[in-house]
């Protein structure tokens, strides 16, 4: 019998291994962004990695985003797999025309010839406190944008798994580091790292009855706390991971509003024109006739994202996901 | 005459008849930034104007301490000191006229302060109350830039309208070295031109765009060396001379104003602390050139010249110091209170009108925010 | 007795004819972009204004849309009203961070002291037969960015009156105008051009009781014709056309929804991630009761756009929408 | 030593102590477009590679007259002519190794045809029938760019790649005049002098932007001064004369492979048809001007240095104009056969495996395929 020597990580520290033995494991991954070499990393997620394998894998570029983008899809045509940091969410804006123009296309545009194995990691969302443009969720702008796979973890071994398998992809992957679960810590064995799991399947972290709770990134933590809270009330609800926006994962979603019959998503974007949008007219589409009440949704507010001292009143918590629980029309069941 | 009309810029004849064009040579900066402190050209500079950029400067120092010391007492968020760099700051804020506009960067709080936004209104952003805490209109600052060099076309568009208006108001743009590696530096730069706006750039090159040295950001003899691509005169100053900041900025304001059209001004200076509270950086300098950045500290050149030429004594210097410690005392006892938060502002200035959408969402708050009320009674 | 002279126009002539009442009228306005001054655009909607109101009024710019928009921003805060053109609605990408961090948020960022009365015109869609890059349907992404208003004409009235409506707003505004309608014709009186329609109401274009088509755009020709040909399969279909995607109409969709029981949303922009989730999701929010059916969309494909010989493919026709009707669950009803 | 190791940037002292840099004279361009015809350097150009060169512009002119015919045929959806222009897009093409790249931008169909590109697959983008005709590896040319100077980054990013592997390929980017004023041709510049790429910017300065003159998009004594603020050497060359062309881009080339880093070329040409078939260009332009231009023909002024020096007679400018003709002939050919097209290939190559939503919509177009093709049948 082997004991397994299980020890404490932070997501950040499981993003930093999936990017260390990605480094080992292919010559041809380069990391590159603003202080990603000598600092590590504004977050520190590429800490001692230009220290390992050189500044020319792990390179500090000049400060412009198009051009770290643009020259990394130079670089991905020339048989490389560069995996671009972005420092912060609104600091990948700059960036946007080489995102939307040819990270997405470059593939469809030549007929399948010249891919683009592009990792673009974004930490994105708030609840850190952060200054405007250090905050806001923008993966709807990725969602909406054909060619691209828009990928989040939620826990520490998928922060490993995931990024692992966004590195692979050879497919261009927008990677959606969630800032404020950089911290969160997990138990997992360093020396057998979780298997890389492969993007586009949603996972149940919660099972239950009463109804879904679909969600992914930031939010996952907060609506296990609200389903542990809902107990109380006499709720037994489930909680969908989606941990790939695209492509999306219909089968385990619409199997779980099946059995539970009604579903609330949530996430921290902007509700208007957000993912929850996309996400709930789809499950209405595959499971109209299982649905006892509307999908609801619980989002961010309509609004530019709050200073530090507000952000609190417009994340989803608890209460709102509960009291959106509520509004599930339970009568109607009676 | 249209302001479209009055450019002087080139279209090339065919090669064979070749025209004579806009001269490059006196858009190349100097090949030594410009310095008055310590040189002759200090017994020409106004010792009023001296005198105050001194006072100016200790005040701007100590803003700088008590900042970061308010970050180490939860007081703000994060502070981007301009530490080593008060010359620059406190020069642009001088520089300027009443009717001018500033355009600063995240870290030029102080420049906002030394123009007059309210020392505590300019901290807003960093304390987390709000994104920007001062009316831009009432002295005519435009919000602190987060974004890198997004403000440079903003006030080249300032600008250009004033002109089209018949205004004979300067904008002055701030930006870090980094900053001019983004995309929106060169577009800006290039409108400024084309269009003869009345613009002055100033970039401080710190050295650093947080760990990334300059030698990593660009290849350029110097970033003054910028302005020639553009068509525009690029000026080279040592960004630790306060009187040689004042000047050159004056000039180019005046230039400016006279309808010579944009200069871009890269004052030499060092960031003298960690790019924010929040950085280490041990990381990425060694402590030798941080000394060799204190022994030509902006305050000390000044202090040293006023004194050497008799023009300040020790009295006035325990004044100048009096001053900067009541106004620090003030700083720290107005941000020991508590801003007053209203969370409904979340929805007050989205748009002119909240939408039938964000009424309904205002609802939502307002009932929650009534039911956190209740509990917080009850308990 | 007084005889009105009506007269045809194009969309495009509706639009300049705006733009110039709106130079005329208020000297704070000014036009800018690449082409619109000496050229008139690359469409021609800004034909004469230079001539009439001089360049400074009517601005060819720098080729570069970031500038464009950013130093419009200037302007604005100077107390001009800068009208961007934006040549196509690809090439506004490069503007992305400007609108995204700046135009959207100034009004919020500093309490409402510094609004940015900014209207970015971007001619959008295809069914032109445009190469790569001059057809893309991006109104997810401006939908996706509180701060903004975003607004499309389908008619030549609605095009005059919501310009005009847009340069007057206070806030910004992106005005997307349907580039394959610029020579739609209709007959207006050019000496009494119709009434400035406040932006944010909806409009029936054709009443029915079967189903709602709810669109906007380029496709409200295609959805009333497909209304029409819908006769003849005994369908009586009502379509409204959305004109403001921000603010939404809620009132006007839901009412009609309420009374028809049924709904498709019909756009040229990608499904996935596009209006229509939002559109479908919260009709269902506030109407779920009165459904007989999911909402169902009929969208442009996942895909980036099409080469012009294949766009026809990739465009919601009136068969695909037909379809869709067919699929709403009529055997319920009986 | 790492490439990040070899950069020459710098890193400046404290003023006091202030650094001898980058030495920026050898940057500048000349005051004058380089010329090889019609100047003594002639005589040392080599006469085979003159009638080479002239080879191909004949070529080109021709395969831009015949693609402007195809557009009012219909067969084309628009074409971008680059007459007046040949000498540079046939340079470019030339001036590079079988090993390196070439990024064109949506003008320079020519360039990737004269390196070999199929000259029906070039024209694929153009036709409609999809984004790109070719195999962008077999000849090494990037996919045309229709988004302005977004390839130059591509270019760099491309190069540095390269060198990072060992390989001694230099990319060759071409950009417009206009396509200047763009973020991303700053911020590509700027990233391969940094990283000493192997790179050479080409800017055809064709004097306009669709209807904007260079006057209204740069106020700099020329566009190759804008090198200098990046630390790069910046040329100046009569882009009529193929010849000077050829050689300032071979020089430019070889100085990157050695590793020398990257150049910035500008080449002053014009555009003698108008932006496109669908522009009028007497909105923006007088006949006077594109008269002094045809004055000035490329393929005329190589001509007569190569007649005139008797290196070329009547019967081979027969032969030449005979090859162009039958290039014409075969392009008309193949040009006025339907190009093959599946509508499932919009889902083929969006992502290496379609996804589930694709499948779906795969399906659902099968589906309407096979119903159009039954009531084609039943018709
Ligand atoms: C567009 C954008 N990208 C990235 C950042 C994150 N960031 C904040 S400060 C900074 C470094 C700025 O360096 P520099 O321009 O030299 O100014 P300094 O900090 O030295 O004053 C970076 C990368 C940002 N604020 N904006
Ligand atoms: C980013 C972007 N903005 C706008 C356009 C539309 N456009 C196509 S060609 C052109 C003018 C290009 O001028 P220049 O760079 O001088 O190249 P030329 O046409 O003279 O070869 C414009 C504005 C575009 N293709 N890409
Ligand atoms: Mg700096
Ligand atoms: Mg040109």
């Amino acid at each position: 019998m082997t004991t397994v020597a299980l020890k404490p990580a932070t997501m950040a520290q499981a993003l930093t291994r999936a990017l260390r033995d990605a480094l080992a494991a292919d010559p041809s991954v380069h990391v590159m962004g603003e202080d990603v070499g000598t600092l590590g990393g504004v977050f520190r997620v590429t800490d001692g990695l230009a220290k390992e394998f050189g500044e020319d894998r792990c390179t500090d570029t000049p400060l412009a985003e198009a051009g770290i983008l643009g020259t990394a899809v130079g670089m991905a045509m020339y048989g490389l797999r560069p995996v671009v940091e972005m420092q912060f969410d609104a600091f990948a804006y700059p960036a946007f025309e080489q995102l939307a123009s040819h990270v997405a296309k470059m593939r469809n545009r030549t007929r399948g010839k010249m891919p683009l194995p592009i990792t673009v990691r974004i930490p994105y969302g708030g609840g850190i406190g952060g200054v405007e443009h250090h905050s806001d969720s923008s993966e709807a702008y990725y969602m909406a944008t054909p060619g691209l796979h828009v990928v989040t973890p939620a826990t520490v071994a998928d922060a490993y798994g995931l990024l692992r398998a966004a590195i692979a992809s050879d497919d261009p992957v927008v990677f959606l580091e969630p800032k404020r679960l950089y911290w969160s810590k997990d138990s997992w064995n360093p020396d057998d790292p979780p298997a890389v799991e492969p993007i586009g399947r949603a996972v149940v972290r919660r099972t239950g009855r009463s109804a879904t709770l679909i969600t992914y990134g930031p939010s996952v933590p907060v609506c296990l706390e609200a389903a542990e809270a809902a107990r109380a009330e006499g709720w037994d609800l489930e909680v969908v991971d989606l941990r790939s926006l695209v492509p999306f994962d219909d089968e385990t979603v619409c199997a779980s509003v099946r059995r539970t019959g009604r579903a609330v998503v949530v996430h921290e974007s902007n509700g208007f024109g957000g993912p929850g949008g996309e996400i709930a007219a789809r499950i209405t589409e595959r499971c109209f006739h299982h649905l006892e009440a509307p999908v609801l949704r619980v989002a961010g507010f309509d609004v530019p994202y709050p200073p530090p001292m507000l952000e609190r009143h417009h994340l989803p918590g608890v209460d709102r996901i509960l009291d959106a629980v509520a509004r599930l029309q339970w009568e109607a069941e009676s | 005459m249209t302001v479209m009309e009055q450019r002087g810029a080139y279209r090339p004849s065919p090669p064979p008849a070749w025209q004579p064009r806009t001269d490059p040579a006196p858009l190349l900066p100097d090949a030594e930034p410009y310095r008055v402190l310590g040189t002759e050209a200090a017994a020409k500079a106004d010792p009023e104007l001296l005198r105050r950029l001194y006072g100016q400067l200790v005040l701007g120092r100590r803003y700088n301490t008590q900042a970061t010391a308010l970050t180490k007492q939860g007081r703000l968020a994060v502070y981007p000191s301009s530490t080593g760099q008060e010359a620059c700051e406190v020069a642009a804020a001088l520089a300027l006229e009443d009717r001018d506009w500033l355009f600063p960067s995240y870290r030029d709080t102080l420049a906002a302060v030394a123009r007059g936004v309210d020392p505590v209104q300019a901290l807003t952003l960093l304390r987390g109350d709000w994104h920007t805490g001062y009316d831009p209109y009432e002295h005519r600052v435009a919000p602190l830039s987060t974004p890198l060099a997004t403000q440079l076309p903003h006030a080249v568009g300032l600008a250009h309208a004033a002109r089209l208006k018949g205004d004979d108001v300067v904008a002055l743009a701030m930006v870090g070295d980094g900053g001019t590696s983004e995309g929106d530096f060169h577009e800006a730069l290039n409108f400024a031109a084309v269009w003869q706006a009345p613009v002055v750039f100033l970039v401080q090159n710190n050295g650093f765009a947080i760990s990334v040295p300059l030698a990593k950001q660009t290849a350029a003899p110097s970033l003054a060396h910028k302005a020639v691509g553009y068509g525009m005169p690029g000026r080279l100053v040592d960004g630790n001379d306060a009187a040689a900041v004042h000047e050159v900025l004056t000039d180019a304001v005046r230039h400016a104003r006279a309808g010579g059209g944009p200069t871009l001004i890269e004052a030499v200076t060092y960031r003298i602390d960690a790019h924010t509270n929040a950085d280490d950086a041990t990381r990425y300098r060694g402590d030798a050139e941080v000394e060799t950045w204190r022994a030509h500290d902006p305050v000390r050149l000044l202090e040293r010249e006023l004194t050497g030429r008799g023009l300040l004594d020790e009295d006035a210097v325990a004044a100048v110091r009096e001053d900067a410690e009541a106004m620090a005392a003030r700083l720290r006892e107005r941000m020991n209170q508590d801003p007053a938060l209203d969370p409904m502002d979340l929805f007050a200035h989205v748009y002119a009108e909240p939408t039938g959408q964000l009424r309904e969402q205002q609802e939502l708050l307002r009932a929650e925010l009534a039911a956190e009320a209740e509990e917080g009674a009850a308990r």
